[in-house]
């Protein structure tokens, strides 16, 4: 009587999610509140990298003629490189999570080391990348596309960092003997967002290192 | 540990089953949620180091005779492949819930609809 | 809905409505007298085609929003004074204070349970979107016409520069934006009567807003940016003008006059002003003040034909004044770069940024050309704002906007400067 | 970098209803449920509420305080109460402290306090998040404040605009404390809306589906998905306006060729979500007052969702509607126009629902009933305003005139502080175990109302007689004086009103003091928060409720004879809980919430003094994130049945695994359905892991 026909679109039972989904006590979508919250996280960087890479855009499109730009300073092959190395840390790191599922932990440490070090070799070719721009001449102040650069590259940079202090962290539990196939869904957590990392880099790569100037 | 002395549940006359759609989505869940395996992990990744090679490949004038547009369309197709992958593979959203899939494209959506029309507002395409 | 039950209820009653006519009579009082004023900037008297524009589309939307208004709250006193619960009687002799809303309403009152209609759902939605519809049909109509622009190229046209905290307005008498501006004035603009005359917008420094209510809406003078705007007047007069956009210390103190004057005497004013200042000779009345002057004030202002800087070609401004593309030391004092052209000061009836007025007030009575000949100069004003203008006028404590203060000026250096700026019509 | 996740529910421990407290080897837990201490590093959504709340009622004095200065300012012509430079900063405080220090946290404060209760859960996702949400937003509204004792408070107005925001134009460190301290609160915000869509998402009662969910959670669900796609565009403004002024970038710097409508952009996409944000709560407190007061179910529940979640997604479409004369273009205004004026049909149809609602009702003028009422008379004001500024030729008389401050103080006081006052009076029993006084109140109520139009009615003939806002000061001349003198006097009226409350609140307090407790249900009302004791007890519900039903607690006390007449099935004290649970598991208060907000306003400091502070504000949050992730949310000691990790306490949490998730895994199960009295109701983590990437 007091229902107005109203679709339901809600899980009311428990679904079963994940690995060790079977011992979940309920939640009313059956996923667990952290990897809800992670995808919600994400959901929001979303707004966060977008509005940085329009800001890029923008800027650019505003560079007084004459001034240093993206063609006197950027190094593609340098970058493709640098920008391989980090879609591949993303497959280092599904594997990483798979052999942690199957409760291969020696397996489960290579594969996050391996993560961490293509993420660590990403972050050293971006400060390369800067160092070699600074000495071209571009600083942080130097025009309206060095800040855009900076924050832009910036930022993601700071994401990637964040995510190798994570691995290390999963790493040192594995070590530490903490970790089994029933808590990876940390791992998977860890994971979403070194993926995403990986994601908006891919954006990046495109639109602001291989469009045409 | 003790037990609290109330009735579990306070039941009211009828709860209601969980409707239909419910537990499609949970048994979909269930059919779904396997895991890829490494072997196909490792295509996706061939895949993408191959998108990866043809973007690449652009900047060394092969295609520029195609003409700007093309070539912005080209590698935007690329990116956008190269996108899905990552989120449909690695990041599982193609095995995982509904909901989790709509928060991330909401985001995206979103994302795309506001500052596309503000840089369209600000004119920078075609300059 | 008064807290008083029985026959308090009631005396309360005759309170409020007695009260309530009085609020009445006093609001209408109040608009009345509040009419009866001035309005220089009203909105709803438009004295030009665009705001005619504009309020022809205004007054029907507001009539729409009035009759919404009064079926909203007609509804809500209807339904308040309709099913309003009555209080079981035996509550109100109790006497209790009508805290205890449990006890004062009874269990029987529950009315009928209606959990919703979906016609009427759908009337509430599909009425709004088609009045909606229609409005929007008619602001676009009108968002057409007032981007129209009926000016010839080669019709006058007038450059709009906002800075803190006045404006300068640059003429390009043929109508090309590109070349230097054939007169500089500020704070006043002056145009002929029913032609419109194209503006273009823009600041040298933050955000302003150009904006004279009576002829047309606002636009916004973005620093980097200029925008097209159009201004015209039916009629001859003095239309006043506020910056609208909120642009810092004196963003109140940053107004402007558009002078509209008929086709002829416009002529008259226009060749007045293409006539630079001559410098004058020792012995001529005001040479003490143009060597003060110099001395002082030509670091910024500019005076064609007597300052040594000429106005060889003004750009967009930003912080290139003269257009010799380099920095000019002349205003590098300020952040805006640039300071009022004083060539043809006192044919202007304001001052800085149009707060003062520069004649007396019986000025206002004077055909606008003959201000300089037969007004009654506002010498208190003027003096005290070349003295200290920040003082009258707040700027920021860096000087680099707005005018500085001249405490080293004597008395008899200010006579002087006041009888030389008096010379520069 | 871990957890941080806590499963508050579904563990029953302890004899007795205490929070678990021992030590954690380094420091021992914060105890007791009395005192400072327990209100500092409490974790119970209630307490957070009701201290947001508190928070955002001290910001009102405050950011009213600065309104009557305003107004006294402008009360007579050539006013010099204040500088022009003070009275800048004044304008500007004021509008930032209303709309981020006070609506936004006083909705926070009904969505702490309400929304676990309202869906029958235990608390929220992550309690000790929760925590330090309500810490970040203080720190933040403090540090905002402490400007104006450190060289001045900001001065560029409350949407900032470039470049009068920046460092030539606005020297003073004002700004600086604008930027980081709307940063600070955005954080606070942004956490809060992950936390709490979790929690309505994963937390609702058995039965609780999405379309039986009071349209108050529904409405403060929209308002968190708002939160959490509009902050970070925010965030990212500011960045670049801090970055601008603090490391010398060039994003607004018109002479590099930067553009200053980027950041009126940024601004706005951001801002007209959040004027949404703004109202939308108080869509939902009415929607849920003007029924009970009715004593008739919403009308048009469906529709009232619906149209929530419409506005929610229109408001992402219109923002240009603030620009209109900035010079975007003529096609950019007319397609802003034109969507902007479509915001009105689902917006109509809530105040046609909520008239429909009260149709053929018997109403009960109630002080909460009269806000309510009054919400939905003085919003239409303003939205119709609204709309007439829609037309943007239109608008181009009316941007930045008094016009426009009438609209937004119309929708923003009339409708959601009026509507939040509503809320204040509607739950204040349920969250205090006592009435305020109704007589009281009733005057309160009508003193503001009348105060309220005395002073912003007049603002709409100012407007169109063309007064400028943010002016200082007007000319005798400009025809202004009298209607300028009359808002003077409203705002005087309004303070009197508003001290009335603050008055109703001390006396009811004292009333209360002896009397015989309140019941859990003093109106008669509808959803699940009044099934449960009055002030709710920490645990919320005694057991868990299963929901069949839309206003499933009405449906339980009342059904219908065979005429289909209302009839009274059981008497509510039967069917309410009374509170006396004992043995119900609670998540732990915890220090490292507060340690880590604390260090937030620590780096903005340092940022703008000196980077040794910023060192110093670090290191407390790393500090407080590293003791945070290794502190289990829940007392491992505590639990008889933790089987594992006692001797070490920081268990699994190295890898973000905590002791309450794990313990669920293995003897967690053992817990029989009685034993899980409230399992459902709320959703352990799992093998908890949240990223500190959750933590920007
Ligand atoms: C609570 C906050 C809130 C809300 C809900 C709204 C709601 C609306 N606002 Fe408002 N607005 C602000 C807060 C808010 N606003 C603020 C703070 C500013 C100023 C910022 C600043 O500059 O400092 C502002 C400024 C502002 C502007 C810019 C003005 C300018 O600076 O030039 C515009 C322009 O379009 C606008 C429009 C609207 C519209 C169309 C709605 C609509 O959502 C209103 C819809 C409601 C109704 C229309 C009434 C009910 C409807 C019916 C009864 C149905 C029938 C009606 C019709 C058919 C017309 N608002
Ligand atoms: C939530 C939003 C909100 C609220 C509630 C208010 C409330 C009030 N506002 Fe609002 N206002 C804004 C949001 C809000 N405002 C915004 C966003 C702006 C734009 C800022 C900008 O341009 O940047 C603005 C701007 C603004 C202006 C324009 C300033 C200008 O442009 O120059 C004015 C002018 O009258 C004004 C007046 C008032 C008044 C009189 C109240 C009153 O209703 C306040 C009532 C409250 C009290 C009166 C407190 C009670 C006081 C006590 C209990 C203590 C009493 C103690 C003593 C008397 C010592 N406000
Ligand atoms: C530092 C630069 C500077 C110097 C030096 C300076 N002025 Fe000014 N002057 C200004 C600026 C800027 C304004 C516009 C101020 C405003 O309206 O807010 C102005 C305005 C004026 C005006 C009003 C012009 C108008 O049309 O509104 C007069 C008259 C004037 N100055 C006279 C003088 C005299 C006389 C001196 C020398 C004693 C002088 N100024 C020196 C910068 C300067
Ligand atoms: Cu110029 Cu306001
Ligand atoms: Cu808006």
């Amino acid at each position: 009587m007091s229902d107005v026909a109203s679709p339901e679109t809600t899980v009311s039972a428990p679904a079963a999610t994940g690995h060790t989904a079977a011992a979940h006590p309920p939640t009313t979508t059956g996923l667990t509140h952290n990897k809800l919250a992670m995808w919600l996280f994400l959901g929001s960087e979303c707004l966060l990298f977008g509005a940085l890479i329009a800001t890029y855009m923008f800027a650019k499109s505003r560079l007084p003629a004459g001034e240093l730009g993206p063609n006197d300073v950027f190094d593609i092959p340098f970058t493709s490189v640098s920008s391989f190395v980090l879609l591949m840390s993303s497959l280092t790191m599904v594997l990483a999570l798979s052999a942690l599922n199957r409760g291969e932990e020696r397996n489960f440490r290579v594969w996050i080391v391996a993560t961490a070090l293509l993420g660590g070799t990403f972050i050293a070719g971006q400060v390369y990348e800067f160092t070699v721009f600074y000495n071209l001449g571009l600083g942080y102040t130097t025009n309206i596309f060095g800040s855009a650069f900076y924050t832009l590259t910036g930022f993601h940079g700071a994401h990637v960092t964040i995510g190798i202090v994570m691995l290390m962290s999963t790493l040192v539990s594995s070590v530490r003997g903490r970790l089994s196939p029933r808590n990876a869904e940390t791992v998977e957590l860890i994971g979403l967002y070194w993926h995403f990392v990986d994601i908006v880099w891919i954006l990046i790569f495109t639109i602001i290192y291989l469009f045409p100037q | 540990m003790t037990q609290t002395p109330s009735v579990p549940t306070e039941a009211a006359e009828d709860v209601q089953p969980a409707d239909a759609e419910t537990e499609d989505v949970a048994a979909e869940h269930d059919a779904e949620h396997e895991h890829p395996s490494d072997r196909q992990y490792v295509k996706v990744a061939l895949i993408l180091g191959a998108l990866t090679a043809l973007e690449v490949a652009t900047y060394f004038e092969s295609v520029h005779h195609l003409g700007d547009a093309a070539l912005y369309a080209l590698l935007v197709v690329l990116m956008v492949l190269k996108f899905i992958y990552v989120v449909a593979w690695f990041m599982h959203l193609k095995f995982d819930s509904v909901i989790l899939r709509r928060i991330f494209v909401a985001g995206i959506v979103l994302a795309l609809g506001v500052y596309l029309v503000m840089l369209t507002a600000f004119r920078i395409w075609g300059a | 809905m008064g807290t008083g039950g029985g026959r308090a209820g009631r005396r309360g009653g005759r309170v409020v409505r007695r009260l309530s006519l009085i609020l009445v009579a006093l609001a209408v009082a109040l608009i009345v007298a509040g009419c009866a004023d001035e309005h220089p900037l009203d909105t709803l008297t438009p004295a030009g085609p665009d705001a005619e524009e504009i309020n022809d589309l205004f007054f029907p939307v507001l009539g729409v929003a009035i009759i919404v208004f009064f079926l909203v709250q007609g509804a809500i006193i209807y339904l308040a004074v309709r099913y309003r619960a009555r209080r079981r009687a035996a509550a109100a002799a109790a006497g209790t204070d009508g805290d205890e809303s449990d006890d004062l309403y009874g269990d029987e009152e529950y009315p009928e349970q209606v959990h919703g209609n979906l016609r009427l759902e759908l009337a509430w939605t599909i009425v709004p979107t088609i009045l909606l519809t229609v409005i929007s049909v008619f602001t676009l109509i009108s968002l057409v016409e007032l981007n129209k622009v009926s000016a010839a190229e080669d019709d006058l046209r007038v450059t709009v520069v906002g800075q803190q905290w006045w404006w300068e307005f640059q003429y390009h008498l043929d109508g090309d934006t590109e070349t230097p501006p054939d007169i500089v004035t500020a704070n006043e603009m002056v145009i002929p009567v029913g032609q419109q005359v194209p503006l273009e917008i823009t600041s040298r420094d933050v955000i302003h807003s150009f904006w004279v209510p009576r002829l047309n809406g606002k636009k916004d003078a973005v620093p980097g940016r200029t925008h097209p705007w159009v201004i015209e007047a039916d009629e001859p007069g003095r239309y006043m003008g506020v910056c609208q956009e909120y642009c810092g210390l004196s963003h109140a103190y940053m107004r402007n006059y558009t002078v509209v004057l008929t086709q002829a005497e416009w002529n008259e004013w226009v060749e007045g002003q293409l006539v630079d200042a001559v410098p004058l000779e020792p012995g001529d009345p005001g040479y003490e003040g143009q060597e003060v002057f110099l001395a002082n004030c030509a670091n910024c202002h500019v005076v064609n034909g007597v300052t040594d800087v000429n106005l060889d070609g003004v750009p967009d401004g930003m912080d290139d004044y003269d257009g010799d593309n380099g920095d000019d030391d002349i205003t590098s004092a300020l952040v805006a770069g640039a300071a009022p052209n004083l060539t043809h000061l006192a044919s202007r009836t304001t001052f800085a940024g149009s707060i003062f007025d520069l004649y007396e007030d019986r000025a206002k009575r004077i055909p606008y050309l003959e201000v300089a000949e037969r007004g009654y100069l506002n010498r208190g004003d003027l003096e005290a704002w070349i003295r200290n203008a920040p003082e009258r006028k707040a700027n920021d404590a860096d000087g680099a906007r707005g005018m500085t203060a001249f405490p080293g000026l004597s008395d008899g250096e200010i006579d002087a400067l006041v009888e030389y700026l008096t010379t520069l019509r | 970098m871990t957890t941080t996740s806590e499963p508050p529910l579904q563990l029953t421990a302890g004899e007795q209803l205490v929070r678990p407290s021992t030590s954690l080897g380094v420091l021992s837990r914060p105890k007791g449920e009395v005192g400072w201490k327990s209100w500092l590093f409490t974790v119970d959504h209630k307490r957070i509420g009701i201290m947001y709340g508190a928070a955002a009622l001290l910001f009102l004095v405050v950011g009213g305080i600065e309104a009557l200065l305003i107004r006294l300012q402008l009360a007579v012509p050539g006013g010099n109460v204040l500088s022009e430079d003070a009275y800048n900063q004044v304008f500007t405080m004021h509008g930032v402290t209303m709309v981020f220090l006070v609506i936004m946290p006083m909705a926070a404060a009904f969505a702490n306090y309400l929304l676990p209760l309202q869906i029958g859960a235990r608390d929220v996702a992550f309690p000790r998040l929760n925590a330090f949400s309500l810490w970040a937003f203080l720190a933040g509204g403090i540090f905002l404040n402490t400007s104006w004792f450190l060289g001045g408070a900001p001065d560029g107005g409350w949407f900032g605009y470039a470049p009068n925001s920046g460092l030539v134009f606005s020297p003073s460190h004002g700004m600086d404390f604008y930027a980081l301290g709307l940063q600070i609160t955005g954080i606070a915000s942004l956490v809060s809306a992950i936390n709490l869509i979790t929690t309505v998402l994963n937390m609702r009662a058995p039965g609780m589906t999405l379309f039986r969910m009071p349209v108050l959670t529904w409405m403060l669900l929209v308002v968190q998905f708002l939160l959490l796609f509009a902050i970070p565009v925010i965030t990212v403004a500011l960045f670049l306006l801090s970055f601008d002024r603090l490391f010398g970038a060039n994003f607004f710097n018109v002479a590099a060729g930067a553009d200053p409508l980027l950041w009126q952009h940024l601004f706005w996409i951001f801002g007209h979500p959040e004027v949404y944000i703004l109202i939308l709560p108080a869509f939902g407190i009415m929607s849920e007052v003007i029924p009970v007061f009715s004593r008739k179910p919403i009308f048009g529940y469906p529709f009232m969702v619906f149209s929530g979640i419409a506005i929610g997604f229109m408001g992402w479409g219109v923002w240009a509607h603030h620009m209109f004369t900035s010079g975007i273009g003529p096609v950019s205004v007319a397609v802003f126009s034109l969507s902007t004026m479509f915001i009105a049909v689902p917006t109509g149809v809530k105040i046609l629902n909520w008239l429909a609602t009260m149709w053929g009702g018997r109403l009960r003028f109630t002080t909460a009933m009269l806000y309510s009422v009054g919400a939905v008379a003085m919003f239409t004001i303003g939205g119709l305003s609204g709309v007439t500024h829609a037309i943007s030729p239109a608008d181009t008389q009316q941007t930045d005139t008094y016009y426009i401050v009438a609209h937004f103080h119309y929708v923003i006081f009339g409708g959601s502080l009026m509507g939040m006052l509503s809320g204040l009076y509607f739950w204040w029993p349920k969250a205090f175990g006592y009435k305020l006084n109704e007589r009281l109140g009733k005057v309160g109520f009508w003193v503001l109302l009348v105060g309220f139009n005395l002073t912003f009615g007049p603002m709409h003939i100012l407007g169109l007689q063309g007064m400028s806002r943010r002016i200082h000061s007007y000319a005798a001349d400009s025809g202004f004086n009298l209607w300028n003198a009359v808002a003077t006097a409203g705002s005087f009226v309004i303070a009197v009103g508003v001290l009335l409350f603050f008055w109703n609140i001390g006396l009811s307090r004292r009333r209360a003091r002896g009397a015989p407790p309140l019941g859990p249900d003093p109106w008669d009302a509808r959803a699940l928060e009044w099934m449960t004791a009055s002030p709710v007890p920490t645990h919320n519900f005694d057991r868990e409720i299963t929901v069949t039903r839309q206003d499933e607690f009405w449906h339980r006390k009342w059904g219908y004879d065979e005429n289909g007449k209302v009839v009274r099935i059981a008497p509510t004290a039967e069917v309410a809980h009374d509170g006396s649970a004992k043995g119900v598991h609670l998540p732990s208060p915890s220090y490292w919430p507060v340690v880590v907000a604390l260090g937030l306003p620590f780096v903005a400091y340092g940022l703008i003094y000196n980077l040794w502070i910023t060192g110093v504000g670090a290191l407390l949050i790393l500090g407080g994130l590293y003791a945070w992730v290794f502190e289990p949310p829940d007392d491992p000691e505590d639990q008889a049945h933790d089987d594992h990790h006692e001797s070490d306490p920081s268990g699994d949490t190295g890898n973000g695994a905590d002791g309450g998730g794990s313990q669920d895994h293995n003897g967690g199960s053992a817990d029989g359905d009685g034993a899980r009295p409230l399992a459902a109701a709320g959703a352990p983590a799992g093998p908890a892991a949240e990223s500190s990437g959750n933590q920007p």
